[in-house]
């Protein structure tokens, strides 16, 4: 009942999944929106997990006073007071909530996306050694696409565009290509397992 | 001071407040972070409320009278003893109906991310290019054979595998530079230019 | 003194991050705030936009339609195209149309064409019509429509007004007139127009895309599928450059008053031009260059990084060997 | 100094909060007549059945900072409900002097997202006259019913098992409806209706969401107006057999038309004709200035249309109608007797004469084209249809038929010389083919301008691209000739011979192609028009229009039904909208009448009732008339009901549907016959140059098949398709997947048998993985320095295969934590991860029998949102010290912002992905990366259940097989055979 039922759930899904691939009947389209629809009804309640959690570790971290507790508080306070300006004033263009999006979230996501540009820096001074013959192929690669695509390259020497070029779409597709394959086994080997009920981590624990 | 220009400084402060994590953690950072979360977090309840449970559990139910619709919405609300001790176990029964889709992974992953790679790979080989390619792609497979350990000769023809790897990873890494340098100059260009206003 | 040196590469070594962070933050500022002169290099896919949309100049029974398919997170990239390209038809008296399938496309749309539109005397209308703004859900049957009849798939323009009405689109019918479709995606957007317009009706499709996605478009240069494309800053810089040394072209007349002289492309012109940033009066036609320069000092200030760190290493390797 | 950070901390967070009140307070002291917009103003819009109105009104100027316009509509000026806005960027404001909002054809007018009550809009008194979209409520909206046309979308289930039957009882009648409640309906559609008076008024919203005053509300009435004029109209004489073709545009606005007509006008009376046209003008203006002013005189024109109709056809149904048509001269004469048409033609003298086509209306405009003369051809310069067929569109759930025609074509596209010297040239390529031909080889061969041949390309594997060497004389090859043929898997003939130039062009400065040519013909000048027709309409209607180049054509047809009803009445007691019960099945054989039904049995046998009623009336009445007009009236609508009572009882639909006794069954019935009906189509395809000279062919009829005796084609299932008609169907297995389900069973044997294997024991052997042997060291050290250990499961969802093998790593390494006591944090970023993750700690735990040290505390959820997460991440990184950092799963951007600040803090960094695009930065910022699919590996490598261990030698065996399939395929195809390669799917 426990943990039987909800296998058993997901073996039969599973497998009528696997026919519904190879299947474009009607009958077959209509089970799949059917759970569609159901599955939509299931999401929602989700977000109700990640809300105790954060509540939970927070308000712990404030009841306990640990070092920098205070910024518990705020991030709960921000929480509760984004969520609450949408509720009251809608979540259309000009709200105080689309506000919020625009002015504080949007700028903060944007800026944590841009320190890459920082960390791209460091990581190439810090990491690019030519410590063996691999790491030093892939220094080198690295710096002729760098400098293939802005105008110094050309000016270096023609060949650098070009190679720059050709490492894109030969090696470089080799690789992609390479990787692919073996993610793709990987992938499908992982879904068997959990069709097969021999990959259950997503249960969790317990009986 | 209007409306606009406030706001921008409001963006201007959160911008430095997360710029300054480059120099060291500090309170400003401290607060971005929280901030950030919090209202990151708080941004997506009221849409999930108003984009998800409103048209597929609400409206179903109780203005279009789908009862059935019910199942669903009260397996869904099980995830919410997922923090009880005793009953946690009811919250397997919605994550349980959610993975079944995964059945749907075997044949499409087989046949998208594999058979129709093995196609690819499959081309004619007419110039020294496409030789390559191949050479790389049938020794990056090797790689990934588990069942050998990389010795000898077998570890030389893996070790070209490698170097392909390498190449193409040193190429990807290049090659996303510049994209993350355009983001970088969007920030300073908003900094400067929209909120101080040095850039004419 | 040997001593010495050894403990400035150590040093380098051991940098600190925030040296580094410094560095990348001032090569970029830099630049921004003083534009410097560099060369642009034109690479082929651009030259191919740029002479496609040239042989439409002058031409009624010709139009170009641009396809904004982006939001406002990769303007630093697509924005400079966008203009570039609008300007270049608007110098040449090329038509041009404007359409955008997302709402948040719509006003980077209008914006383009406002900064594009500055110094020209274009009419809506009549040089240029901006359709506006139709939901992604009808996307793909007016790209159909389109190849039947355009004032059928569009019907009115962002002003309300008929298509038919407008005296742009007296010669316009479908995509043997509107011949050239650019859309600008961070995405793989162009897709849909290149298994729509061009399979099915044979329009020329070209793509102005963010600098990541520029590698996964140029397996539909080398089949012809794409005429054409920009590739992030670069590709939005070498188009400035092309559009001020061809469309822009001054020349002295008699009396030494500079005026007007477009010139049609030609690859030794363009290996022989050398434009001062000075000389370009509004920011907006030079943002892209501006935003190159900062590129190529970033670019190089890595790579210098790398060199640097390298030689650190093998000089602090070699000390080590020796101590050993 | 922790304090001082605190308050600092709530005083910028009250600062930033603060300011959310702003916008509410800024617009309090403003001049709010300012706000209210000017020029408010409604037009008519010209060219249609009058339904359409547009409202502009002036913007207000970009300082005011509006975000959107709102739009209202009511019946009444006191009260307006809310019907629709247009979003304005404050930036940028509106560019231009005019608004426009068009309030034309079937738009939205309710369904179940509308609210529940109704309520007045934001900013409204309490007796203010702007409301919200209409309400759900019956009350409310039932009496605007009649302001409008509302048509409602039904689906069928819905229709035909949701109603309920009302009687509404009047003084003189009483009606049976169909009662629905709103969520029966899909959606309910208005139109305006003609000369009705409707109000209208706008409000600006500022972008603090202040809703402004609202305009005074302004009058509108749309009126009836003539068809738009057609701006293309071609005709064209085939001299020899004798034979008028013509095509023409559609209007934009078609749905009023009525008919297609096309008229013969002698040149004698072009001057006649033209007076009577500025009549026609003049009384359509009269019309409508007469509705304004009624004391106005009514214009009667006084000429008659000099031209005599000679082809007339019913459009009126809501596709897109044929756009070409033919008649027929025999004997000089056109004779349609449909239409009562008999007109002489003097076949000599074309010259003489000239053609002029109109649209007919519903409300009887007419309005003509230009008038054109006949291009004279003879059948010789008509275009030659190749051979087509249709047949069901195979793997799919049933909603396409494949039309096809011809044999393949190839053509250039693009041409770009590859080095300086212009000596090697790439030339691009496109081909289209249909199913009966699949193309095996193309053959290119290249001639220069004194035609000699100088390349020669077999392109056995088609790349869309041909590489060709030019000889290197100096001067630039100006034209080249390019001659194509095909090899296919059937014969298309030695002489099927493409040709096609490259030319230089100045313009582009490059080789450019040429027109195409099938031997004499040049393919860019033709289309291929596909008309379709069901057993349903009575008319070819227009499926696809398509390029010259095409050879094949999937045509949609759709696979559910709705029920379009007008909403007209309305039951406030019961909740509910009625609808009319009565229902189209499909047409007779002839095309000429309807047969209908209706939902209630005894209804239908009302009407049956009644009709024979009027008969009888009729014949009594017959006797009493005099007049011959009114005998002949009376004839003609005994034969009328006499035809529909035979339709309503010895139809064979109608007897099968009166045997069931059962209402549901005998629905049923109908239903399935309707769905056929509407479903199964006959096609026929026109090749034209799109002005008039054209070659329509025959309907398609089937080859080989008994055609089915007429009783089937009602009663049967749907496979008896006739021989004409073709009706998609559902089929039951996708052939395309075919490889993926061989792999697929192969994969699971392999992973069955190799399980078995080692569950008896067997040792398999796994080569040791560099990553995974660094896991127990990398803990070690956090425990040596007594910091905690950071573990990120990746950033995608539970379902991604990556995060499982991360959490399945997870659990080893919380174990091993576990056992040498040293903390674990596991941040989170997805709501599903977070349970499974907190169990797998725990019972790691458990396992290593430390059940007192688990936390709860230690796996928690930051945020979904990729940036913040990756926030707080580095956050905990910075002040935990975290001595050891895995990442585990799916990343994307964020993987570079975690691992620099990891290695910053000097943490050893253990990653694995399966992300290609991070693996970079995984390698060069981390001490130990897992590639790709090591990461999946690294479970069962860890885990060495003989499960997880089976499972994984099975992947490998089956990587061997791939590895000889793709060395096998490569060698085939290179040497020609492609065989194996076309054996996987392209995509």
């Amino acid at each position: 009942m426990k943990r039987q039922i909800p296998l058993l759930i997901v073996i039969i899904l599973g497998f009528i999944f696997v026919i519904h691939v190879f299947v474009p009947h009607k009958a077959s389209a209509d089970f799949y929106d059917w759970y569609q629809t159901w599955i939509k009804a299931i999401s929602p309640f989700m977000v109700l997990l990640g809300i105790m959690s954060l509540f939970m570790v927070h308000s712990t971290k404030i009841k306990r006073k640990v070092p920098n507790w205070q910024y518990s508080v705020i991030t709960l306070a921000s929480l509760i007071g984004t969520g609450a300006v949408g509720f009251i004033w809608g979540t259309q263009a000009g709200t105080p909530f689309m506000w919020l999006f625009k002015n504080v979230q949007m700028p903060m996501g944007a800026t944590m996306f841009s320190l890459l540009a920082f960390y791209i820096a460091s990581a190439a001074y810090k990491a690019f050694r030519a410590r063996s013959a691999e790491a030093t192929v892939l220094l080198i690669a690295a710096i002729i696409v760098m400098l293939g695509q802005v105008p110094i390259g050309i000016k270096i020497s023609k060949l650098i565009p070009e190679t720059s070029n050709w490492i894109l779409n030969v090696p470089n597709l080799a690789a992609k290509r390479g990787i692919a394959m073996g993610v793709g086994l990987g992938m499908t080997a992982t879904s068997l397992k959990i069709l097969l009920g021999i990959e259950r981590t997503y249960m969790g624990g317990g009986k | 001071m209007s409306f606009e220009v406030i706001s921008n400084f409001i963006a201007a402060f959160f911008t430095l407040s997360i710029f300054s994590f480059l120099y060291k953690d500090n309170p400003f950072y401290k607060f971005a972070e929280a901030v950030f979360i919090g209202v990151s977090m708080g941004y997506a309840i009221p849409l999930i409320y108003q984009d998800t449970f409103i048209p597929f559990v609400y409206r179903p139910i109780f203005v279009e009278y789908k009862f059935l619709i019910l199942i669903p919405a009260l397996t869904g609300s099980l995830y919410i003893f997922r923090f009880s001790k005793n009953l946690g176990w009811l919250s397997r029964y919605p994550i349980a109906f959610s993975m079944g889709i995964v059945g749907m992974g075997v044949p499409l992953s087989m046949h998208s991310y594999v058979l129709v790679q093995m196609r690819s790979a499959m081309l004619p080989v007419d110039n020294i290019n496409t030789a390559l390619i191949f050479i790389g792609t049938v020794t990056i497979l090797l790689y990934f054979f588990f069942s050998k350990e990389h010795k000898g000769v077998y570890g030389k023809v893996t070790n070209i595998g490698i170097w392909f790897m390498m190449v193409g990873f040193g190429a990807s890494f290049g090659y996303t530079v510049m994209a993350r340098i355009s983001l970088l100059i969007g920030r300073i260009q908003f900094l400067l230019g929209d909120w101080l206003g040095l850039m004419k | 003194m040997a001593d010495k040196k050894m403990n400035f590469f150590e040093k380098m070594q051991a940098l600190d991050r925030r040296y580094i962070y410094l560095v990348v933050a001032l090569a970029i500022i830099i630049p921004l705030l003083v534009p410097f002169n560099s060369r642009t290099y034109v690479t082929e896919p651009t030259e191919n936009i740029y002479k496609k949309i040239d042989s439409f100049t002058g031409r009624n029974d010709r139009a170009v339609l641009l396809c904004f398919d982006h939001d406002a997170s990769t303007m630093a990239e697509l924005f400079p195209m966008e203009v570039a390209i609008l300007r270049h038809c608007f110098e040449r008296d090329i038509q041009v149309f404007t359409i955008c399938f997302i709402p948040a496309a719509k006003p980077l749309m209008d914006y383009a064409l406002q900064t594009a539109k500055e110094g020209y005397e274009v009419q809506s209308g009549i040089d240029y019509v901006n359709f506006g703004y139709r939901p992604w859900a009808i996307r793909i049957p007016i790209m159909l429509k389109m190849g039947d009849d355009i004032s059928e798939a569009v019907e009115y323009d962002d002003e309300g007004r008929k298509l038919t009405n407008l005296p742009i689109m007296k010669e316009i019918m479908n995509y043997n007139e509107m011949n050239l479709i650019v859309d600008f995606a961070g995405s793989a957007a162009v897709l849909s127009w290149i298994t729509y317009a061009r399979a099915k009706f044979g329009a020329n499709v070209a793509a102005g895309v963010t600098a990541v996605m520029a590698a996964d478009n140029y397996i539909y240069l080398q089949t012809g599928q794409l005429t054409g494309m920009l590739g992030g800053l670069k590709g939005a810089a070498e188009y400035e450059k092309l559009v001020d040394v061809f469309a822009c072209h001054m020349e002295p007349d008699e009396n030494g008053v500079m005026q007007p002289a477009p010139r049609d492309f030609s690859k030794e012109i363009i290996k022989n031009t050398w434009i001062k940033m000075s000389d370009i009066k509004n920011r907006m036609h030079k943002t892209a260059r501006i935003g190159m320069n900062a590129q190529t000092v970033a670019h190089l200030m890595i790579i210098v990084f790398i060199i640097l760190g390298n030689i650190g290493y093998f000089i602090s390797k070699r000390k080590k060997d020796k101590v050993n | 100094m922790k304090l001082t950070f605190a308050r600092t901390g709530f005083f910028l967070f009250l600062l930033a909060f603060s300011f959310l009140l702003l916008p509410q307070m800024t617009h309090a002291a403003v001049n709010e007549s300012e706000y209210i917009v000017e020029n408010l103003s409604t037009a008519d819009i010209p060219g249609d059945d009058g339904s359409g109105l547009v409202i502009s009104w002036k913007p207000l100027p970009q300082e005011r900072r509006i975000i959107e316009y709102r739009i209202y509509r009511g019946i009444t000026p006191d009260s307006l409900f809310f019907i629709g806005k247009i979003d304005v960027n404050v930036k940028t404001g509106v560019m231009g002097d005019v608004m426009y909002y068009y309030d034309t054809d079937y738009n939205y007018f309710l369904d179940t997202q509308a609210k529940g009550k109704l309520r007045r809009e934001k900013g409204q008194k309490k007796d203010g006259s702007l409301f919200r979209r209409y309400p759900r409520d019956v009350s409310i909206v039932g009496p605007q019913l009649e302001h409008y046309d509302i048509l409602g979308v039904i689906p069928e289930k819905d229709y035909y098992y949701h109603n309920e039957k009302i009687e509404v009882v009047t003084e003189t009648d009483t009606t049976v409806y169909a009662g629905l409640k709103l969520h029966e309906f899909s959606g309910m559609y208005k139109k305006l209706i003609a000369d009705h008076v409707y109000y209208y008024s706008v409000v600006a919203v500022s972008e603090s969401r202040y809703y402004c005053q609202h305009a005074e509300s302004v009058i509108g009435i749309p009126r009836e107006n003539a068809p738009e004029k057609t701006d293309r109209f071609y005709a064209a004489f085939v001299e020899d057999v004798p034979r008028l073709q013509f095509e023409w545009k559609l209007a934009v606005f078609a749905d009023d038309h009525l008919d297609h007509n096309v008229y013969l006008l002698h040149k004698k009376d072009f001057d006649k004709f033209n007076k009577y046209l500025d009549e026609k003008i003049q009384k359509e203006l009269n019309d409508i200035a007469v509705k304004e002013d009624s004391t106005l005189a009514v214009y009667t024109p006084k000429s008659q249309n000099p031209a005599k109709l000679i082809f007339a056809r019913y459009c009126g149904y809501p596709y897109t109608p044929s756009q070409t048509a033919f008649v027929n001269i025999v004997e000089g004469k056109i004779v349609n007797d449909n239409r009562d048409i008999d007109v002489k033609i003097d076949v000599k003298n074309m010259e003489d004469y000239l053609f002029v086509f109109s649209f007919t209306d519903r409300t009887g405009y007419e309005t003509f084209s230009d008038v054109v003369s006949a291009n004279s051809t003879t059948t010789d310069q008509l275009p030659i249809v190749p051979p087509f067929m249709i047949i069901d569109r195979e793997n799919d759930k049933g909603d396409y038929n494949r039309v096809m025609w011809g044999k393949p074509i190839v053509y250039l596209t693009n041409s770009t010389y590859l080095n300086e010297k212009k000596t090697h040239l790439q030339v691009n390529y496109d081909f289209k083919t249909n199913k009966n031909y699949k193309v095996r080889n193309i053959f290119f061969k290249v001639f220069d301008e004194e035609g000699k041949e100088i390349a020669y390309v077999n392109e056995y594997y088609q790349d869309f691209k041909i590489k060709i060497k030019l000889p290197e004389n100096g001067n630039e090859m100006n034209t080249l000739f390019f001659e194509m043929t095909f090899k296919c898997n059937n014969d298309v003939g030695e002489d099927y011979i493409l040709t096609q130039i490259l030319q230089y062009d100045e313009q582009t400065q490059s080789l450019a192609p040429g027109d195409l040519y099938l031997e004499d013909e040049n393919v860019d000048d033709w289309e291929y028009y596909i008309y379709k027709r069901n057993y349903s309409d009575e008319e070819f209607r227009l499926s696809k229009k398509v390029a010259g180049t095409q050879r094949e054509v999937f045509d949609n047809i759709r696979y559910g039904n709705v029920h379009f009803k007008i909403v007209k009445h309305f039951d406030d007691e019961k909740n509910l909208f009625l609808v009319r019960p009565s229902f189209s099945v499909r047409m007779d054989d002839e095309k000429k009448a309807t047969i209908a039904s209706n939902l209630y049995p005894e209804e239908f046998e009302k009407t049956i009732l009644q009709y024979e009623d009027e008969i009888a009336n009729y014949v009594a009445s017959k006797d009493t008339l005099e007049s011959e007009e009114e005998i002949k009236n009376a004839d003609d609508a005994i034969e009328y009901y006499s035809k529909q009572v035979e339709l309503m009882k010895d139809h064979p639909i109608q007897k099968v549907a009166a045997s069931f006794n059962n209402p549901k069954e005998r629905i049923k019935f109908l239903d399935k016959s309707r769905h056929y009906a509407k479903n199964s189509f006959e096609y026929k395809i026109v090749k034209s140059n799109g002005k008039g000279i054209f070659t329509e062919t025959n309907i398609y009829i089937r080859e080989g098949v008994e055609p089915v005796s007429d009783e089937n084609i009602y009663l049967t299932s749907y496979t008896g398709n006739g021989i004409d008609h073709f009706f998609p169907r559902s089929n039951w297995f996708n052939l395309d997947m075919l490889p993926a389900v061989i792999a697929a069973l192969l994969f699971g044997s392999l992973v069955f048998l190799l399980i078995k294997k080692a569950k008896k024991g067997h040792d398999l052997f796994i080569r040791p993985i560099a990553g995974i042997q660094e896991i127990d060291n990398a803990i070690g050290r956090a425990t040596e320095m007594g910091k905690p250990i950071l573990f990120v499961p990746g950033t995608s969802g539970i379902g991604d295969v990556a995060t499982l093998a991360g959490l399945a790593i997870l659990g080893k390494v919380a174990k091993k934590a576990a056992e040498y006591d040293t903390k674990i944090l596991v941040p989170v970023r997805d709501y599903l991860v977070l349970p499974v993750a907190q169990e797998i700690v725990k019972e790691a735990h458990y396992e290593a029998g430390r059940p007192d040290t688990y936390d709860k505390g230690s796996v928690f959820f930051i945020t979904t949102t990729q940036f913040a997460f990756v926030a707080g991440v580095n956050g905990i990184m910075v002040r935990e010290k975290t001595a050891t950092n895995f990442y585990m799963g799916m990343f994307w951007a964020e993987a570079l912002l975690m691992t620099e600040t990891g290695s910053s803090t000097g943490a050893i960094q253990i990653a694995g992905t399966d992300a290609v695009t991070q693996i970079p930065f995984f390698i060069t910022t981390c001490d130990y990366t897992l590639i790709g699919e090591e990461l999946y590996a690294a479970s069962a490598y860890m885990a060495r259940e003989p499960l997880q261990l089976g499972t994984l030698k099975a992947v490998d065996y089956l990587k061997v097989i791939i590895l000889f399939l793709i060395i096998t395929g490569t060698i085939l195809s290179t040497t020609h055979l492609t065989f194996l390669i076309n054996a996987f799917p392209e995509k």
